[in-house]
């Protein structure tokens, strides 16, 4: 299998669906002529043209608004925020035309509009630029939410976006975008809605997905180290969650740490929590731990930085906790 | 032109204009009848009327093909009618009821219907003025020679999204035409109270864009400046601002006093003696295209096929229990 | 002590504090001519003037964000949203500038700042405008987040919102304007962060704030009928959340369902169940139950609308699974 | 004019220039140095230059007293140093130390100096013009004489923020001038490809307001346009909007090439042939004000400020652990 970048997967998949599919637009700033801004959209302007890949000015409220209008039309817009944290200036159209658009049109109007780009704290680029939305954006009825976290559910989760009919919100992580791993050739689509396990383990289950998978998989190994065996698993899907996917692990393990970007206070780890107590009651031998962004605004120097990032030192620290190992 | 020719011309021309009173007309007792209804409680919510502004709708319409889209705020009823949804669709709309055109789901302020592509009824002022250029963007991606019809009040001009849509329809030379309609208002707020430049059509300079200032109590001004401006979009792709200066002769809504604390009694009688329909059936009049008989047999024909939509409206069910969680998502 | 409505007890509060500080301003759509869109800054313009009561045009971000300029300077802005939906608009000023202002400059601008207008369905008013925040707003650190349920609450949490020096956000209820309860004259605040019980009992917790500690009132009649003691938890703030309050009842309920008018995934609710049950894990008798807005847009029909809201009879069900009534 | 009184004039008129060449050339090495600083991992995330533009931040500032305000996009280090912040402080800040101007928190595109009234620092494009407007809604609201100074670029004209503020700014007679600093590029993208008026100047119709285009690359042209739109505010409470035409010699941030795809080497090149530092030492070359040796005494003299900014940078401490938790919410 080729080993392709995060980056490079993702351009893959866009690739791949507009060629299979001429409905299929991208649109956004800097993705064309600058080649995207973190060169996501790397050669696609040369391939498609200017029609098909659209440099907007910024107007994040404005050019959402235009794909969901697109998206009315039959088209099959995929909309490119250079981050997220753009993004909160277009969330009305996000939550009130495209999540709304099929029930309020009592059925008659499918929104099939994929929403993506860069989510959470890169490097020190501070309080505006370093926010994590999925327990917003998880939140809203009538969207999908996914958060890949390897290359390969990159390229599988974001075809499987283009391919839906309803508007699918696409979370990537610019620290991602560098990250190398085998991603299947051609048709490799992933279904939106079911997690995987990234580490098989018996004692404690550490619920993940996007960067957080990586921060989980390194939390394991230094758990091994101490003879603690930890499944890891990725949620990849937030919206619909499966569901059954973390009751059964939980099952297995009787233990939870829920890890995520963002902040603690009504984050989408309060609802991983809730569905595991709420259904999984009787299997818990401790109370679910959360390990997330300290709840501040995202400082600009490094240390405080780093301290204010979930880590796999805090990740340990919260299965050791749920084990009752420092007792 | 010939003798044939131009009677040729003057019976489509008075055809035309029957057609645009019997809409205004429609719209009028429509409307009158859903305020009725919504004093007896059968329509909730928000329900704002359009009584007054039916030139508007009715003369701009008039220049479309089916094939245009339209795409409006809540105050949408009279856009729909003309569009070519089904009275009884909407009437059943805003009674909440399974056959409405938006299957009880969005009442008054979300009327849809695809097919005849009226693409709502929206809530959020400005919000749709994008998506008016999405649909436009959609029809120029396609090579299509369709157009879109945008309506909105002249206080959705103070947001943000009026621009970022007037810049990119501008900049793609998208098939649009933003028709704003001036009725001095925005709930109980004068515009001049809130806006630094009160002509609207001032704001097209900045974008670049061919502009009209219409006056929105004649019907046929209205037809003929939209158009002009559908046959720009169609044939070059480039986008329209027209101001249409109107008046509501209602409250916002509903539940707001017919001329309220920011405007006068004396206001809202003046702008009474312009309404649309009367100065179009007196024109008909005055050209002895139509007399009193004539105008009564058509009211009372429109009473009629208004009554039918509220009977059936009355007479239809309310969605099932379980319509509440369908259309969420598509398949 | 007089008996007022909610309406007339926010306008109250905002008279008395604007009598009170002359840097306290009211600015939003309607606030002043047309004496707000639900008559809450009703007699203000005659008493202060249009400097202080200022209507503003239709752009939500755009006043809000001169809301948050004039906070810089030191004066301490009122600003009225006519709805919470709107405020989607302007979250960009409220999340970027408003809460991270003070920390992004190292301590240097405090933010005093009001925002507030009703949240949450009213009657029929469809998709766009009936949404209920809190789970979004409270997620943000830097901000405070009241939501007063009685008259008396409304006037005591938004005077002490107006002269608290943080950005406080107040959800109001646009069902619960013309709702009547006795409001002490003068000064009256209330304490941000402080959760009130209600009703006591010692069968159930029911956790609630704004529109739904009516419904948990209404529930816990009921279930008084069938002999189970209902203790209602008002939380009032949910950020900072009283989380003594909640463990305390709890601890010695054993049992909790949470209610709340918006949607579950990753509700406010669902972190009123974290906390449960991470502290009060070895308490509980059953899992905690939520009872919250069904997953969908809101419809317009009154029957669906009926169906898709939280409801007395929804929560008497949930509190009887968790006592385990009907098995 | 008595050939005294001239004298004094001139004086203080060579003064002056002198001064905003020491100013611009201040601002030039103070970011030579962070651009090294940044290659070396001292400075990280997004570090937006001034180069280039400097002659806008020095020329405009010159016309506002010390109880003015200034706020700004993310590019604000040149304003940061001429309205009066330390070099040290905002070399700290770059540097995320505890001495920075905004304690470390910061960062480039968040200096912050209450004190002498330096609002920051902003991030998100157009966000911060409401608030400069809210500053100068405060202004007024207090009866104050001060006027706010709003920096931005052009490419935040084509977002919505930009008009809201504008029109209230207009209907409320604020005391702002607003600063589009037209640098033609925003990130990579020609402000032609994006808006469909290029001469952002014409905006100002659109909300009745006093306007200029300006020579961008000329401090003194710069100094001239913004006193009289200083005046206007202090004086009668009118807003104006300045387009100052300038360009940016480096990178949109430190991690974009120097030229980049979307403009050639030749233009860069061209356009330093305009430098505003180079211009201005000229004219007072020519005018005999300044020889080569007190040029580069003077750029000695910068150039052991700026090292010394960045040695009390390099030894200041890093925030104390707890600060993660401090300055969240104000008692
Ligand atoms: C963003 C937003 N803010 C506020 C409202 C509440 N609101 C509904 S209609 C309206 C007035 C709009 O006036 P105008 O655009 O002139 O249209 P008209 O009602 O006169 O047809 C307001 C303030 C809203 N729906 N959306
Ligand atoms: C709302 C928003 N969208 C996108 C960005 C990313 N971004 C940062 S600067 C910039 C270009 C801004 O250009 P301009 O306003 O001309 O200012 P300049 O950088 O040229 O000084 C972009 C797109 C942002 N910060 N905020
Ligand atoms: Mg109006
Ligand atoms: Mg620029």
């Amino acid at each position: 299998m080729p080993t392709l970048t995060y980056r490079d997967a993702l351009n893959q998949a866009l690739r791949e669906e507009m060629q299979r599919d001429p409905d299929v637009f991208l649109m956004g700033e800097e993705v064309g002529v600058y080649q995207g801004a973190y060169k996501v959209s790397r050669g696609l302007l040369e391939e498609f043209g200017p029609q098909r890949v659209v440099d907007t000015p910024i107007a994040e409220l404005g050019f959402a608004g235009i794909g969901v209008g697109a998206a009315m039309a039959g088209l099959r817009p995929v909309i490119e925020f250079m981050t997220w944290n753009f993004a909160l200036l277009a969330l009305d159209q996000i939550v009130n035309s495209a999540a709304k658009m099929l029930y309020m049109s009592g059925g008659q109007i499918p929104m099939p509009i994929v929403f993506r780009g860069p989510n959470g704290a890169a490097l020190q680029l501070s309080s505006q630029h370093s926010q994590a939305w999925e327990s917003w954006i998880a939140h809203i009825p009538g969207l999908k939410v996914v958060a890949p976290a390897t290359p390969a559910d990159a390229k599988g989760l974001l075809k499987a976006a283009i391919r839906d009919n309803n508007p699918v919100i696409v979370l990537e992580g610019e620290m991602l975008y560098n990250v190398k791993g085998d991603v299947p050739d051609g048709e490799h689509v992933v279904p939106i809605g079911q997690a995987e396990v990234k580490r098989e383990g018996t004692d404690v289950t550490l619920i993940c997905h996007s960067k957080t998978v990586t921060t989980a998989l390194k939390a394991a190994d230094q758990l091994a180290a101490d003879n603690v065996s930890a499944e890891v698993l990725d949620l990849r899907s937030l919206r619909p969650m499966d569901e059954a996917a973390v009751l059964e692990s939980v099952r297995k393990t009787n233990r939870a740490v829920v890890v995520e970007e963002g902040w603690p206070h009504a984050g989408i780890g309060a609802q991983v929590v809730d569905i595991i107590q709420r259904d999984a009651f009787d299997s818990l031998d401790a109370p679910v731990q959360r390990v997330t962004q300290a709840d501040v605004p995202m400082p600009y120097n490094k240390h405080l930085e780093r301290a204010a990032k979930p880590s796999p030192e805090k990740v340990v620290a919260a299965a050791r906790r749920v084990l009752y190992l420092d007792e | 032109m010939t003798a044939t020719a131009r009677s040729t011309k003057d019976t489509a021309q008075s055809e035309l204009w029957r057609r645009l009173l019997r809409q205004m007309l429609l719209i009028r007792r429509f409307e009158e009848k859903a305020a009725e209804a919504y004093a007896l409680g059968k329509i909730g919510g928000f329900c704002h009327l359009y009584i007054g502004q039916e030139a508007v709708g009715v003369g701009s319409l008039a220049a479309l093909r089916d094939d245009d889209y339209v795409i409006c705020s809540y105050r949408e009823h009279g856009q729909a009618l003309i569009k070519g949804v089904a009275p009884g669709a909407v009437m059943a709309e805003l009674f909440g009821k399974s056959t409405g055109c938006s299957k009880g789901k969005g009442g008054s302020m979300h009327l849809f219907d695809a097919g005849k592509r009226f693409m709502g009824g929206h809530g959020i002022v400005g919000g749709h003025i994008p998506l008016g250029a999405g649909l436009a963007f959609a029809i120029k991606y396609r090579g299509g020679d369709q157009v879109c019809l945008c309506f909105f009040g002249e206080a959705a001009v103070n947001i943000g999204a009026f621009h970022e849509a007037l810049n990119m329809a501008s900049v793609w030379k998208l098939p649009i035409v933003f028709v704003c309609e001036n009725n001095r208002y925005g709930m109980g707020t004068a515009f001049e109270r809130v806006a630094a430049v009160t002509d609207v059509v001032e704001h097209a300079c900045s974008y670049d864009m061919a502009a009209a200032v219409v006056d929105g109590m004649n019907v046929l001004t209205v037809y003929d400046a939209t158009r002009r401006a559908v046959e720009r979009a169609r044939t070059s792709g480039h986008p329209t601002l027209l101001e249409v200066r109107t008046y509501r002769f209602m409250g916002h809504s509903m539940s707001d006093p017919l001329h309220g604390v920011y405007r006068t009694k004396d206001e809202v009688e003046e702008q009474k003696a312009r309404d649309p329909i009367t100065q179009l059936a007196g024109k008909l009049k005055d050209e002895g295209l139509l007399d009193q008989d004539a105008m009564d047999a058509l009211d009372t024909e429109i009473r009629d096929e208004v009554e039918a939509a509220v009977t059936f409206a009355d007479e239809s069910p309310d969605p099932e229990p379980d319509a509440l969680y369908h259309d969420v998502l598509a398949d």
